[in-house]
């Protein structure tokens, strides 16, 4: 069944990429935690503050796991800064990954292109933190000296979510947060006013970059996730009927 | 444990001992010197720590073998030093060659093994009537299924949460929120119980409690 | 015939690799020794790796040293530490196999790494606190409840509990077994799905961020 | 400032208060124990079961891997502790890894830990101790099919060939049990790899955090039996009849989460009074 299940996979993703590849476009629903963003950029356009961008230290891009979360940070990292031009507002991207930071900065001085305003970019704009202590120290630093209006803390988290975000409350910023680390979720959730839990961020970075890869294959994951609910509901009726049908066949 | 006699025992206890204290100097007042002083400290004992064992380990997975006739060996012990080529800008493409084998090993192991574990057991698990006879067993059978479809839901991803989606939707997320909850009460025991083994110390050291 | 060896080669070896692991898994369900000889490389590969990180580490606090970079003495100590312990610890090991068998890597093992890596990793139980504290609010019904059941799981996990109330262990342990199995069950499902799609990706080269951030050279 | 009133005040209180509140809370139960009950619940005691009785013949292999490092020994030890003396005591035999660089000092403990029973077995026939390996999910999976490749030699430099229990012991289908105790990804290695692979007995003694992750697995019959935490490790405990460490430190934990439910309690009162206020 294991052998089934992963061709069915595939070929859900392999097909809805290559309707993706043949011009069909699949729109990822609507998250509230992307909506968010001018306003959050809007809100330090009025108040006359920075935002702020950190994507968290756990996502080195050769991690399978973490890498991916930075690879969707840095989509988001992309619509902010856009959203950040356009309103005139400053943005900071705070990042502790050295690997990563080639990308954030091409990135940011891309979308400032693309505005029209790349006199407007500067490196300075970025800061580099070696190391945990040094990143989560830096960024309580920054957070309490440039008091930044939004806060947007997206990518591979580990425990410096936590202080991070509660030094972005006690200032009262307005906070958006995102991972796919389901033991910083509890800690984003109650510190963020958004929040994109788990595949949600992914889905983000790939709604922003449009990359028809990415989101034909997540729209083939939602096959499965469909097929997934269908089974479990019948499964459910026949099992609390006695009839192990369903459960003996996926269990061969 | 007996609280140590030797001299050198006892001068690495109260090292210990000190050591916590910087390090706890962060939290407790600010970042200062002797936090920096501990931090540093650490991270180079660590990293030396990490470079021996490796060390060993690649010796005794691969060097011992291929001085003892596997000549095969030399294969991985090529592939694998040319990661270091990532740290020369114009030769850096060569390294993709060790991390593609990482990553081709690492993502096969991964997708043939995930599914059964985190897919099939899960679902079949949740839709195998409970033994017990009790009302609460049903209940508990349930709200397990109804929990799981609806949070799955919450996971479509090119689905509007509107319409026939939008209440399943909404249950689902609150069905992850319990989750959360819980994930954060047991998180509070695992942190917890690290200080408590360190205030334990803490005491033991200054003999107030036995070692 | 650079982009063939840059790009090309390398994707297919991804891709042959994560396929003989299938093959493998599922047509082979005892070993197979072309699988296992590749993961073994994989494994001595891994363990090669491992040294990348800390050359990048060394050379940075080398520089920061020479150039008298802000906290430059703290760059020193970090490398007077890490020769002093890496000195010790090869020479443990090449005289008699096992590292800690010399007397000054094994104190140092024993008093200063042992105390610093129990009290870093623990520091978080400080912040957590304080996080709770100043966070966790009920500012709506999804906050609410992830609190609730998160006071019972505390409460319930503490043999008081029950003294305090009975109830507390059988609604904290409801949360904990039952409560939280939906909410972790699809992060399980979604989880796996997330790493097949990706893996696929990956093995269709249609995913660069692995190889060395995907830029171009 | 002199306009805030009582529920202002304590929405805005020096996180510093909070640290020396919380440190004085674990240390002063280590000076007055308390020692109240400990409850055990079924995937501990499943757990326990799974590693005693009928289920454990003498002389069938066991493999516990220390897929923790020095930093979480008060969650993870206790339970390996009490699953090390009883698997001894029914006779099984013991080979023992880790992925922790650390994993020499935790090998030590154990035998510190569990030295009455480690003193009536000999190394090399009863129990070994392979040591330190990495290499990720490639490794586990490499050692169900081929240990001897993962670890040519064991900890202190012997062939594996030379020791006479590692020649009854070559992957998977030669051990009866794997106990895996991970502040990591080690365990979802061997679920994946071992149990998931080729049906494997294995059980996860975990730390807290991952409680919450590892038991629908459990449930799933994925894990035969579950402990989390330095809670679960203060059950098995009470199971095996050996109060330790993590009975100890009990009293700590109960302190310290009563402060933290009080502490939320008291900020959320404040909370909803200031949101009524405006």
């Amino acid at each position: 069944m294991t052998f089934i299940l992963l061709i069915l996979t595939f070929a859900a993703m392999y097909y809805y990429m290559y309707l993706g590849k043949q011009g069909k476009t699949f729109k990822i629903r609507t998250l509230p935690a992307i909506q968010a963003i001018p306003e959050a950029v809007g809100r330090a356009a009025e108040m006359g503050q920075p935002v702020m961008w950190t994507p968290g230290i756990a996502g080195g891009l050769n991690d399978s796991t973490q890498g991916p979360q930075t690879l969707a940070a840095i989509s988001i990292l992309e619509y902010v800064t856009e959203e950040c031009v356009k309103a005139g507002v400053k943005i900071a991207a705070l990042c502790p990954l050295p690997d990563a930071l080639p990308l954030v900065e091409e990135t940011m001085r891309t979308a400032y292109t693309a505005q029209g305003k790349p006199e407007e970019f500067d490196d300075e704009f970025i800061r580099f933190f070696s190391g945990q202590s040094a990143y989560m120290t830096g960024t309580l630093g920054y957070l309490q000296r440039e008091r930044p209006a939004s806060t947007i803390l997206v990518g591979g988290f580990y425990y410096e979510s936590v202080i991070i975000a509660e030094g972005g409350n006690t200032i009262g910023a307005m906070q958006i947060g995102g991972t796919n680390n389901t033991h910083q979720m509890p800690f984003l959730v109650a510190t963020c006013d958004y929040m994109l839990l788990a595949e949600e961020l992914y889905a983000a970075g790939a709604a922003i970059s449009g990359n028809p890869d990415a989101l034909g294959s997540i729209k083939g994951e939602d096959m499965i996730k469909l097929l997934i609910v269908t089974i479990t509901g019948v499964g459910f009726l026949l099992g609390a009927a006695g009839i192990t049908f369903i459960a003996d066949l996926l269990g061969m | 444990m007996a609280y140590p006699t030797g001299t050198f025992e006892l001068i690495g206890l109260w090292t210990g001992w000190l050591l916590m204290l910087m390090i706890y100097s962060y939290p407790l007042y600010k970042e200062n010197m002797v936090y920096r002083f501990a931090e540093h400290i650490f991270i180079a004992i660590f990293l030396a720590i990490n470079m021996v064992v490796n060390f060993s380990n690649v010796v005794k997975i691969c060097i011992t073998p291929l001085l003892g006739g596997d000549f095969l060996m030399i294969v991985p012990l090529i592939i694998g030093i040319l990661i270091y080529t990532m740290l020369i800008p114009d030769y850096r493409w060569i390294s993709r060659y060790p991390i593609a084998i990482l990553v081709g090993a690492g993502f096969g192991l991964g997708m043939r093994g995930v599914i059964k574990p985190s897919i099939l057991d899960a679902v079949v698990s949740t839709i195998t009537r409970p033994t017990d006879v009790g009302v609460m067993a049903w209940i508990n059978f349930l709200y397990i299924a109804v929990g799981l479809i609806s949070s799955v839901l919450y996971f479509l991803l090119t689905y509007e949460h509107t319409g026939p989606l939008k209440s399943p939707t909404r249950l689902g997320r609150l069905f992850i929120m319990i989750g959360l909850g819980a994930y954060f009460g047991n998180t509070v025991l695992f942190r917890f119980t690290m200080l408590t083994g360190r205030a334990q110390f803490f005491l033991q050291v200054l003999k107030i409690i036995p070692m | 015939m650079s982009q063939l060896l840059r790009r090309e080669a390398v994707f297919a070896i991804t891709g042959i690799v994560t396929v003989l692991m299938f093959v493998e898994y599922f047509f082979f369900p005892q070993d197979w020794i072309v699988a296992s000889t590749i993961r073994n490389w994989a494994v001595i590969i891994y363990n090669l790796s491992l040294g990348l990180g800390a050359v990048r580490l060394i050379m940075q606090h080398v520089m920061g040293t020479q150039r008298r970079r802000d906290n430059w003495q703290f760059s020193l100590l970090f490398l007077v530490a890490f020769v002093i312990m890496l000195f010790t610890g090869l020479a443990g090991y090449l005289s008699t196999g096992v590292a800690t068998s010399n007397s000054i890597y094994n104190w140092l093992f024993n008093h200063v790494y042992t105390a610093l890596g129990a009290t870093t990793y623990a520091i978080t139980g400080f912040y957590i606190f304080s996080a709770a504290y100043r966070a966790f609010r009920a500012r709506n019904v999804d906050a609410s409840l992830m609190l609730i059941a998160g006071c019972f799981v505390i409460l319930s996990n503490a043999p008081v509990g029950e003294v305090i109330w009975s109830g507390i262990p059988v609604i904290g342990e409801w949360f904990r077994f039952v409560g939280q199995v939906p909410g972790m069950r699809v992060f399980g499902v979604v989880g796996a799905l997330g790493t097949i799609a990706y893996g696929f990706r990956a093995l269709l080269g249609k995913e660069k961020g692995f190889y060395a951030g995907g830029a171009e050279e | 400032m002199s306009g805030q009133n009582i529920f202002d005040k304590i929405q805005n209180i020096d996180r510093k208060v909070f640290y020396w509140v919380l440190f004085i809370t674990l240390c002063v139960p280590f000076m007055m124990p308390l020692a109240l009950p400990i409850k055990v619940v079924k995937n501990t005691r499943d757990l326990y079961e799974g590693v005693t009785g009928v289920n454990i013949e003498p002389g069938d292999i066991a493999l516990i891997n220390f897929g923790y490092g020095v930093s979480a020994w008060s969650e993870c030890a206790p339970g390996i502790a009490v699953c090390t003396k009883a698997l001894f005591r029914e006779g099984a035999r013991i080979v023992f890894m880790g992925s922790h660089y650390d994993v020499e000092l935790t090998y030590n403990k154990l035998r510190s830990d569990a030295a009455a029973d480690f003193a009536g077995k000999t190394y090399g026939v009863d129990y070994v101790f392979l040591g330190y390996f990495t290499g990720g999910e490639s490794a586990i999976a490499q050692l169900a099919t081929d240990a001897w490749t993962v670890y040519p030699e064991d900890h202190f430099r012997t062939p594996v060939s030379e020791i006479q229990m590692m020649n009854d012991f070559h992957g998977w289908e030669d051990i009866a049990v794997v106990l895996t105790s991970d502040t990591g990804d080690v365990g979802s290695y061997f679920l994946r790899q071992w149990q998931g692979s080729h049906g494997t007995l294995l059980a996860e003694i975990g730390i807290a955090m991952n409680g919450s992750t590892d038991y629908p697995y459990y449930l799933a019959g994925n894990y035969f039996g579950l402990s989390i935490g330095s809670r679960g490790g203060a059950e098995l405990e009470v199971l095996i009849g050996e109060p330790g460490e993590a009975t100890t430190s009990m009293d700590s934990i109960n302190a310290s989460h009563i402060l933290i439910v009080l502490a939320v309690i008291m900020a959320n009162v404040g909370y909803l009074v200031q949101r009524r206020q405006a």
